[in-house]
């Protein structure tokens, strides 16, 4: 691992993650897609470098490493098919609401910002008439 | 023994295939997924045996010798965790099945289900770090269909947040990767038991903390759990109940089966363990007060007791590791079961809001017992599965002196009581205090006197049924549990088998 | 003892599931289980007085040191006979007092079955874990019960409260108990050895205050006593169960077994003896102001389980023996009070002593039950109160132990209270008051908790007397009382019984009414006396003791800890839990980043720095890479965003060529052009611009958290890339590659052979990728009307259909075939030189989106007969099949073979069986992206309305089902 | 001979790479990305030409061919934006 | 079934050029991928008439292409470094009558690659290219050299009919009736 | 041989870039790119071809210079078609436009 590619994949994870705190389905896949550039860097990078790992195209001191390779292919590979994936919920959501803006949990934002829970479990009418602790104006009329 | 380790995962995956193919019968498509998933628990439960028996069995993929072919290994602790999952599976499935509305009868749910299932076994039965990335990206890939299924407005916002979220922990999962390849050039999990201790302290526990987080992200534990209480409601309510239970649980084994074999005892990130299993204990279980929801509040527990088996774990004791073993089985259990019957509680009452839903005590006895029971072993009330294992962690906590973390256990125990009850007097006693929504589908009492499908009720009860086992067997179960977790600290026979 | 718990159990399983459809007789059915343990007992009773131990044990989970041990002393006896003696007669008088066949009748009583067995469990364990469970169960089923009126907001209150308190002290206690386990030498649980050789140390001291917290909150001792009058709005048979005779008294039967062993702990007495005595004081005080008959009789019951939990816990040998009679005489006159009560509610239909009148004729034998137990109560002498009183200030008389005064005193003084308070119970049923205080006052106040239905309403004339069954469980109380009131030497046996098998320094007691002039005597009459003048001047008290009414109570106490916890959920919940994707992404990024930098720093292995740069072809496309990617970051408009980003994939695939990757380059190449065509298609239907630039404050922390990625990134790499321990074990993979898997192109045999099972799991992601796209892209579309299914969707509006352009159709045509069959060249070569599966199938992809730009979708539907399912599960199939085939044949998942042979004409001829799953994989591929164009590609005109998912259905089961979901007509 | 080549390519990249980051058209963009892909051929032709590696001359076939399509994608479905 | 056989050649020929070597293994081995795609993907059979190729026509437009390419880069050459100087643009409508949809097609690739034109659009029936053009100074001119580009192609590559339809709208041009 | 011939193309591809730098507007760029990097990649392709050694290598790369001479000029139509139609890109046509009266005349028809 070069400083070089160190340095790369270091930035690409940087534009990434800078992009996947937005709000747009589709810069946050741009986001994640940058962000699996910096780890297939990091993976290839974790590896020796050298000619095209096919055998009789030189000496094996000379070819570079094939595993972090296929390592990296079948991230890639994995990473299209959710990215296909991504895309089709942003697709979806444009059918549902012309955007693909990230919404925030309703559920969420209700409890957030309400002033006190919904329901009142414990009761606090009800326990202080059972406590039996009558007033004293009661007493006397 | 090549066939049980193996076929748990090869099965599903032809039965997805299938099911794939056989696209225009429904009947066919359960009927593959049905018996595929008997199958599997059948060989589970041989695997189990077997692997307690005689040790840990593994197969090599290929024929290749260990760090060149990857390693399908099963010891005691991922037999559990098979079997248990097998269990759930089968059951969601059923219910699934008996559950009416679309999503079940989408054509692709069998075939998804299917990989879902075939990751699950895949990430219990591998050896191989980065077949166990592969196969969490399978069950994960499956999920994300699964929680979008239907395609409504909350799910794909939901879906958003779940997918997102996962694939940035995946995106650090492969950088980690590229780590301890750089460092140690393999994967092979049993050839890295032997490298990574050769590596310098800082790289080592960084790479320990890394693999927590990317671990931790699909465990749930805190700060990392933010996603679940979002997504898991959303979601049918098979889907959740699945996902509940399995889930989260596959980022508990990897964190376990990680933070073992992996490191050296010198570089385990015991306090942060404890300090992270304790903040997600309070703050799920906070959360989970402060919910309306039966799903959410639901939700949010799984985030807190993630903390119960994160504490066992972090003890980095027999008795400690035994019980977060023991706790996850149960948690399993009876979290998929609170889940399935809050399901049915949907479908009788057409809503899970605590405001919608009322009186079912009456309605619904049936319903009630359903929910109660899980319920109260989620509490950790004798003699259900949770008593014997919560137990076991304050037990085995205090006898590590780790006050602190106990201290917050018992508390949060405490809490969850509090919040299950709010589930339980909302309701089941107290009346609704706001209408169904409009054409919500109120079941026909008198045509369901269980309170749901027959289909749908049976899985239920047995989940019930299995925690009150569970429960009463849990000395059995308990030391298998030790055998589990003492392997898990002294991996000799893991490392043998797989090295030859 | 195990088959009697299972009784209860049963009994109390199968009244709760049809009790209410067996009427009366499942009163008889509840009343069985504790009648049989009565008979048990009476079997057992010889042995255990003679001071022999009857014990059972069933393992559970021995590893743990939990075992179903139970074990029946003296002591246990005494809580056992009380469990099942009221126990059956509370079922009987819970005959009379249900209506028959009423609303969750039958639950009630086999939930008063389960309590009972319950209690037995908890009173019968010799395992701290086990007792735990027990008193846990016992809470569990009080709770239910006292919602069991789930109508009643109040009951649910109520029921809610008891659960939390008692739940929150058991659950202190837990933790007591495992501190103590854990102290004794071999970890055990187990009560009797507990006991017998007491740990000490710290832990053990905070384990015992726990424990007696736990111990409060069951005994509803201050400040943990609010739960208990709430409480009340349980039926009556409830009440004089669960919450006067039996489970109120667990904390005190702890208190009990416990103080003798670890009195010498300096925390022990004053904690108890403290919490006691104000627990007397202050709930006799606030029974004098109640005006529900059973909340003077609740309050009563605080005060008094604070009178046993000092005698208890000063933990003498005299003073345990004093509350084991204090025990008995309470539960014998509470449980008759209660019942008392309950009869008085029922007949003239209120319990407020300012509505009662005077009872009627016939209610003779009642007022004698009422004035026998209250009597008993007030500690009147010939009753068996005053036998308990009198030796429990003889055993507090001064000089008895270090500071016997200072709790003698204020017990002196809490018993006037109790005497004061009786004479108010006794007025209030007589009806006395009920004339002399304003009437309409109280009527206007809350209504008292009333039962739900009642026999006569209040203020109509006399009230009916009860028939004799209701009164006979009573009575036999009573009875009970001034027997042993006046021959107290019957039950000598059993409190000398229970007091040696407390502690080994108990003497046998010979109980007696007359003990000579004494101080205990002196102090009896000064109490009668008191609490006599305190009655008569119960007006000038009341407006005294209004003036506590706004001190804080424990109800509010409760009430200020829920809320907290409430609001604390609520604001943690509504920090955490924003909602918000950005955030949730930014704290975990964040988290990895400074976690997983924090340990690298704090340990250490800095390897120093390696090479600076790799080739000048590496800084050209690692240049490329960056600059390109800061672009896509940087650009607010989405088709440049995409096309930028596709520069960053190209550059990455230059990237692959410079490390020597050619299947990586030759797959990113592919894959990158069909991601950008994917984003192309999806965002052809999104707005033009990322809208919404945010604000600097946003930005910066976006860039905080984006910086410390990138460092950690940096810093983990370069030291892990420095560090490398051992020889990469891709050497092996290279030199086997040839000789034994047959294939030159060591990538490709990794992918398809050494790690085939990688292969495998990531077509299935394909495989439900593409499945996924399918469903999200089409879900909720109307279905199709006829079943059968359509290829071509019914033509569009002239000119909104994707315009046929003469080029670029002729050029596909040319192409297209090309193409594919260079795809099925890539697939075949990949096992000797770049290519493979992956390659073929995306290439082949290529092909289809060539043929969708000519045609739009239907040209692609239009390709072939076979479905994009087909292709799909097809090469699932394969693959796996390829898998699964050798494992079958026994040997290991995917083992492969090689082929060889000479034919004529061909030549040499080598194949792998690894091919197929390759071929597999090339189908797989192929199908999603067959499938993704499916999801996408759709014209504009059939999706331009936005579909509401909910309103349409599946196709229906029984219609033949297309594999893909329909389309719009 | 080859390393003039590869200077003029690596000139040529510079120049497409600005059009690429620069626009202002989408048509612009497009264009500095299929220049940069026929840059990137050329190199490895020339590199395969230099060494005789011919490992990496299928990633060329295949960028020749995928370029058109994303080309071809993006012109069909850019009516309506030019940016 | 000739247009099939025609392509099964086609695609034969680049299977055995993709291998680079011709043995019978990989003639016969692309006869049967050959045959499978046909099989398989029947939509590929009416993909195209058969070409038919006269072989000096064709010649003559290949040294045609060859000079307009020179040419057209020379000219290139000269616009990048006067950067376009003079450079005034202009759309022309070219009627192209007698054009198949394959010889249209490789008329606007051609015309693509010289000097100074680029067809923006192509329509079928009747068949007009509309060429944008780097200095347009004479309308007619430009029409003219695409003609003449599309006779050639015609007769390199058309049908019998083709040429004659060409060869007829010629006559009509000369007789000043105008396309 | 070969290497004159890589050196022309990489010349014309240089110059390709020159005028896709240069050129003022977005369909005089597109003429730019097509004419000479069509050209310039056919040229290094054949070069390539003349000069490696493997076979299999020779053909992959007459292959790709086909497809090059067949796609290039189809994606430059049709790139251009969307340019001249997009709204977003200002085409300055100095002269005469015929498409656009076309067009217009299209349009009239219709409304
Ligand atoms: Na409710
Ligand atoms: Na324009």
């Amino acid at each position: 691992m070069t400083v070089l590619l160190a340095a790369t994949a270091a930035g690409l994870f940087g534009i990434g993650t800078y992009l996947v705190l937005q709000r747009k389905l589709s810069r946050i896949i741009i986001g994640i897609a940058l962000l699996s550039h910096g780890a297939n860097v990091l993976m290839v990078g974790s590896g020796r470098r050298g000619r095209a790992p096919i055998v009789g195209s030189g000496d094996a001191e000379s070819l570079a490493d094939p595993l972090p390779q296929a390592l990296a292919l079948t991230s890639i590979v994995i990473s299209f098919g959710v990215t296909a994936l991504l895309l089709a919920l942003a697709y979806r959501s444009w059918l549902l609401t012309s955007d693909d803006e990230v919404q925030d949990d309703l559920e969420d934002e209700r409890i957030a910002h309400r002033g006190a829970p919904d329901d009142d479990l414990a009761g606090s009418d009800e326990l202080a008439e059972i406590e039996g602790d009558p007033t004293g104006e009661e007493v006397e009329p | 023994m090549t066939a049980l380790v193996t076929l748990p995962i090869l099965l599903p995956l032809v039965g997805a295939a299938l099911s794939i193919l056989f696209g225009r019968s429904r009947r066919v498509q359960r009927t593959i997924a049905l018996s595929t998933l008997t199958a599997v628990l059948g060989m589970a439960v041989a695997l189990l045996v077997e692997v307690d028996r005689h040790g840990p069995v593994s197969v090599q993929a290929g024929g290749w010798p260990a760090p060149v072919g990857i390693t399908l290994i099963a010891d005691r602790f991922s037999a559990i965790m098979l079997v248990v999952a097998s269990v759930m599976l089968l059951s969601v499935l059923v219910y699934a099945i008996g559950q009416p509305g679309a999503e079940r009868n989408h054509v692709g749910f069998q075939s998804i289900y299917l990989v879902l299932a075939a990751g699950v076994a895949a990430a219990f039965l591998t050896g191989d770090l980065f077949n166990l990335f592969v196969s969490i990206e399978m069950m994960l890939t499956a999920s994300y269909v699964l929680i979008t299924l239907g395609g409504r407005l909350e799910q794909v916002r939901s879906g958003m947040t779940y997918i997102v979220i996962s694939l940035l922990a995946s995106v650090l999962f492969v950088a980690m990767l590229a780590f301890v390849y750089a460092s140690t050039g393999t994967v092979n999990m049993a050839d890295l038991a032997g490298k990574v201790g050769d590596l310098p302290p800082g790289l080592r526990s960084a790479l320990a903390v890394l693999m927590l987080v990317v671990f931790g992200i699909k465990a749930a534990i805190f700060p990392l759990f933010f996603w679940l209480p979002d997504s898991y409601p959303t979601a049918p309510s098979p889907v959740t109940a699945i996902f509940a239970g399995l889930l989260t649980k596959v980022g508990v084994y990897a964190i376990i089966r990680t933070q073992t074999l992996l490191f050296p005892a010198d570089s385990r990130p015991t306090t942060l363990l404890l300090v992270l299993a304790g903040a997600t204990m309070l703050v799920g279980v906070l959360g989970a007060i402060a919910q309306g929801d039966v799903k959410r509040i639901l939700s949010f527990q799984i985030v807190s007791h993630i903390g119960y088996m994160i504490m066992g774990l972090g003890l980095f004791t027999v008795g400690g590791l035994a019980a977060a073993v023991l706790y996850t089985v149960h948690h399993i259990v009876a979290k998929t079961g609170l889940f399935l019957s809050g399901g049915l509680i949907e479908h009788a009452g057409g809503s899970s809001r605590l405001t919608r839903l009322g009186g079912m005590v009456r309605t619904a006895p049936v319903l009630a017992v359903l929910f109660l029971v899980p319920a109260l072993s989620l509490i950790g009330l004798p003699p259900f599965s949770g008593f014997v294992a919560k137990f076991a962690l304050v037990d085995a906590a205090s006898e590590r002196s780790s006050y602190g973390v106990m201290a917050v256990a018992l508390v949060v125990s405490l809490l969850t009581m509090y919040s299950l009850m709010k589930i339980w007097i909302s309701v089941f006693w107290s009346p609704a205090t706001e209408p169904a929504p409009a054409g919500a589908a109120g079941r026909d009492r008198a045509a369901e006197p269980l309170g749901g499908p027959l289909l749908m009720v049976a899985p239920t009860v047995v989940l019930a049924a299995l925690t009150v086992a569970i429960g009463l067997a849990a000395g059995p179960l308990y030391d298998l549990s030790l055998r589990a977790a003492a392997d898990l600290l002294e991996p000799s026979a893991y490392l043998e088998v797989v090295r030859g | 003892m195990i088959v009697l718990l299972l009784a209860h159990l049963v009994a109390g399983l199968g009244l709760v599931a049809v009790g209410g459809r067996a009427g009366r007789r499942a009163v008889l059915v509840g009343a069985l289980a504790p009648a049989a343990t009565l008979a048990w007992l009476a079997l057992q009773a010889g042995r255990v007085l003679d001071g022999e131990v009857v014990s059972e044990s069933l393992a559970w989970v021995p590893e743990l040191g939990l075992d179903v041990d139970l074990r029946l002393d003296g002591f246990a006896a005494l809580f056992v006979a009380l469990v099942s003696g009221i126990g059956v007669l509370v079922f009987l008088y819970a005959g009379r007092y249900l209506r028959a066949g009423g609303e969750g009748q039958g639950r009630l009583l086999g939930l008063l079955v389960l309590f009972s067995g319950s209690m037995l469990g908890l009173v019968l364990a010799d395992d701290l874990v086990v007792l735990f469970g027990f008193w846990e169960l016992t809470s569990l089923t009080s709770f239910l019960l006292i919602g069991n009126d789930h109508t009643s907001a109040r009951a649910r209150t109520a029921a809610l409260q008891a659960l939390l308190v008692t739940g929150a002290g058991g659950l202190a206690m837990l933790g007591g108990f495992v501190l103590i386990g854990q102290a004794t030498g071999g970890g055990t649980y187990r009560l009797s050895e507990v006991l017998a050789s007491p740990p000490g140390g710290t832990p053990v001291t905070v384990g015992l205050v726990l424990v007696l917290v736990g111990a409060f909150t069951k005994s509803a001792q201050y400040p943990f006593h609010s739960w208990l009058p709430g409480a009340m709005v349980a039926p009556t048979p409830v009440s004089a169960y669960l919450h006067s005779a039996t489970m109120v008294k667990a904390g005190v039967y702890l208190i009990g077994r416990f103080a003798p062993a670890f009195t010498g702990v300096w925390v022990w007495r004053p904690l108890v003896v403290g919490v006691g005595l104000v627990t007397m004081l202050c709930a006799g005080l606030r029974a004098l102001r109640q005006h529900d008959l059973k909340l003077i009789l609740a309050y009563g019951t605080i005060s008094q389980l604070g009178f046993m939990v000092v005698m208890f816990g000063l933990g003498t040998a005299e003073t345990v023996v004093d509350a084991c009679e204090l025990v008995l005489a309470h539960a014998l006159f509470k449980a008759a009070l209660f019942m008392v009560v309950g009869i008085v509610d029922r007949q003239a239909g209120s319990r407020d002593i300012r509505l009662l009148r005077r009872p009627g004729p016939g209610w003779g034998p009642t007022l004698a039950v009422l004035l026998v137990s209250a009597g008993s109560m007030a500690g009147f002498p010939l009753l068996f109160g005053f036998v308990a009183k009198e030796d429990a200030f003889a055993g507090l008389e001064p000089g008895s132990f270090a500071y016997a005064g200072l709790v003698l005193a204020p017990i002196v003084a809490a018993s006037m209270l109790t005497v004061a308070y009786s004479l108010r119970l006794v007025w209030g049923v007589l009806g006395r008051d009920g004339d002399g205080l304003d009437t309409t006052a109280a009527r206007t106040a809350a209504p008292p908790a009333t039962s739900p239905s009642t026999t006569a309403p209040a203020g109509s004339g006399p009230a009916p007397a009860p028939r004799a069954s209701f009164l006979a469980p009573a009575a036999v109380l009573a009875g009970l009382t001034l027997l042993f009131g006046a021959v107290p030497a019957l039950i000598d046996g059993v409190i000398s019984a229970a007091g040696e098998s407390l502690t080994a320094a108990a003497e046998p007691v010979h109980l007696a009414v007359w003990h000579g002039w004494n101080l205990p005597l002196l102090l009896s009459a000064l109490v009668l006396g008191g609490g006599a003048v305190l009655f008569m001047a119960r007006r000038a008290v009341d407006r005294v003791l209004a003036l506590g009414h706004h001190l804080p109570s424990g109800g509010q106490g409760y009430l200020a800890v829920l809320r907290t916890l409430n609001v604390v959920a609520d604001r943690t919940t509504a920090v955490v839990q924003t909602g918000s994707l950005p955030v949730y992404a930014g704290v975990i990024l964040t988290t990895a980043a400074l976690l997983t930098t924090g340990a690298l720093v704090l340990g250490d292995g800095w390897p120093g720095w390696p090479t600076l740069v790799g080739s000048a072809g590496h800084v050209a496309v690692c240049v490329a890479l960056l600059v390109t990617a800061g672009a896509a970051a940087a650009v607010r408009r989405r088709f440049s965003a995409a096309l930028l980003l596709g520069a960053t994939g190209y550059a990455m695939a230059g990237l692959f060529v410079v490390q020597g990757g050619a299947d990586l380059a030759l797959t990113q190449v592919a894959i990158e052009t069909l991601t950008t065509v994917l984003f192309v298609l999806v965002l052809r239907r999104l707005p033009d611009r990322f809208e919404r630039r945010s604000g600097p404050a946003v930005r910066f922390v976006r860039l905080v958290a984006a910086l410390s990625v990138a460092v950690m990134v940096f810093t983990v790499a370069l030291t892990a890339g420095g560090n490398r321990v051992a020889e990469p074990v891709s050497s092996e993979m290279v030199e086997r590659s040839l000789p034994d898997a047959g294939g030159r192109n060591v990538v490709n045999v990794i992918l398809v052979d050494f790690r085939g099972l990688d292969t495998m799991s990531e077509i299935t992601v394909l495989a439900a990728a593409a499945i996924g796209s399918v469903a999200l892209a089409r879900a909720g579309r109307r279905p199709r009307s006829s079943g059968a299914p359509e290829r071509v969707p019914p033509p569009a509006p002239e000119g909104r259909r994707l315009e046929r352009l003469v080029v670029i159709d002729v050029a596909v045509r040319l192409v297209f075939s090309a193409v594919i069959v260079g795809s099925i060249y890539l697939l075949f070569v990949g096992h000797n030189q770049p290519g493979g599966g992956f390659v073929g199938g995306i290439v082949a992809g290529a092909a289809v989106a060539l043929r969708y730009v000519a045609g739009g979708i239907d040209d692609v539907r239009n390709l072939s007969r076979a479905h994009a399912w087909t292709v799909l599960g097809a090469g699932l199939l394969l693959a796996a099949l390829t898998v699964l085939a050798p494992v079958v044949l026994g040997a290991a998942p995917l083992e492969s073979t090689v082929l060889e042979t000479d034919l004529p004409l061909l030549g040499h001829l080598k194949v792998t069986t690894a091919l197929p799953f390759d071929v597999g994989v090339y189908l797989v591929v192929l199908g999603l992206l067959l499938m993704v164009f499916e999801s996408f590609g759709d014209d504009p005109h059939l999706v331009t309305t936005p579909v509401d998912a909910d309103e349409v259905e599946g196709p229906a089961e029984s219609r033949p089902e297309a594999p893909v979901e329909v389309r719009a007509s | 001979m080859i390393t003039a080549g590869y200077v003029m390519l690596a000139l040529a990249g510079i120049g497409f790479g600005y059009r690429l980051l620069a626009g202002p058209s989408l048509t612009d963009r497009v264009v500095g990305l299929d220049g940069l892909l026929i840059v990137g051929v050329s190199v490895v032709v020339l590199r395969a030409m230099q060494t005789g590696e011919g490992a990496f001359l299928p990633a060329a076939v295949v960028v020749t061919l995928v370029g058109f399509v994303s080309t071809a994608v993006v012109a069909r479905f850019i009516e309506g934006r030019g940016r | 079934m000739r247009q099939s056989a025609g392509l099964a050649v086609l695609l034969v020929t680049i299977w055995v050029l993709a291998w680079g070597s011709l043995s019978w293994a990989n003639v016969l081995s692309g006869v049967v991928v050959a045959a499978a795609l046909l099989a398989v993907v029947p939509d590929v059979r009416r993909a195209s008439h058969p070409p038919t190729v006269r072989p000096l026509p064709a010649a003559r437009l290949a040294l045609r292409v060859l000079r307009d390419v020179a040419v057209s880069n020379l000219q290139l050459a000269r616009e990048v470094v006067t950067r376009g100087s003079g450079v005034a643009t202009g759309v022309v409508r070219v009627p192209l009558a007698g054009c198949s949809d394959e010889t249209v097609t490789i008329v606007a690739s051609l015309v693509a690659l010289t000097p100074g034109t680029m067809p923006v659009e192509v329509e079928q029936g009747p068949t007009v290219m509309y060429v944008h053009v780097l200095h347009l100074d004479d309308p007619e001119r430009v029409r003219r050299a695409i003609w003449s580009l599309r006779d050639q192609v015609v007769h390199a590559f058309g049908t019998p009919e083709a040429i004659a339809e060409v060869a007829r709208v010629k006559a009509e041009s000369l007789a000043g009736a105008g396309p | 041989m070969g290497q004159a011939l890589a050196l022309a193309g990489s010349l014309l591809t240089l110059l390709a870039a020159v005028g896709v730098v240069r050129f003022t507007d977005a369909l005089s760029r597109m003429h730019a790119l097509t004419k000479a990097s069509t050209v310039g990649l056919v040229l290094v392709l054949l070069g390539g071809a003349l000069t490696v050694d493997n076979a299999n290598d020779k053909t992959s790369l007459l292959l790709a210079g086909a497809l090059q001479l067949l796609t290039m000029p189809v994606g430059a139509n049709l790139m251009s078609r969307a340019t001249y139609r997009a709204r977003g890109i200002p085409s300055t046509v100095d002269t005469i436009d015929e498409l656009a009266e076309h067009l217009d005349a299209a349009r009239d028809e219709a409304g």
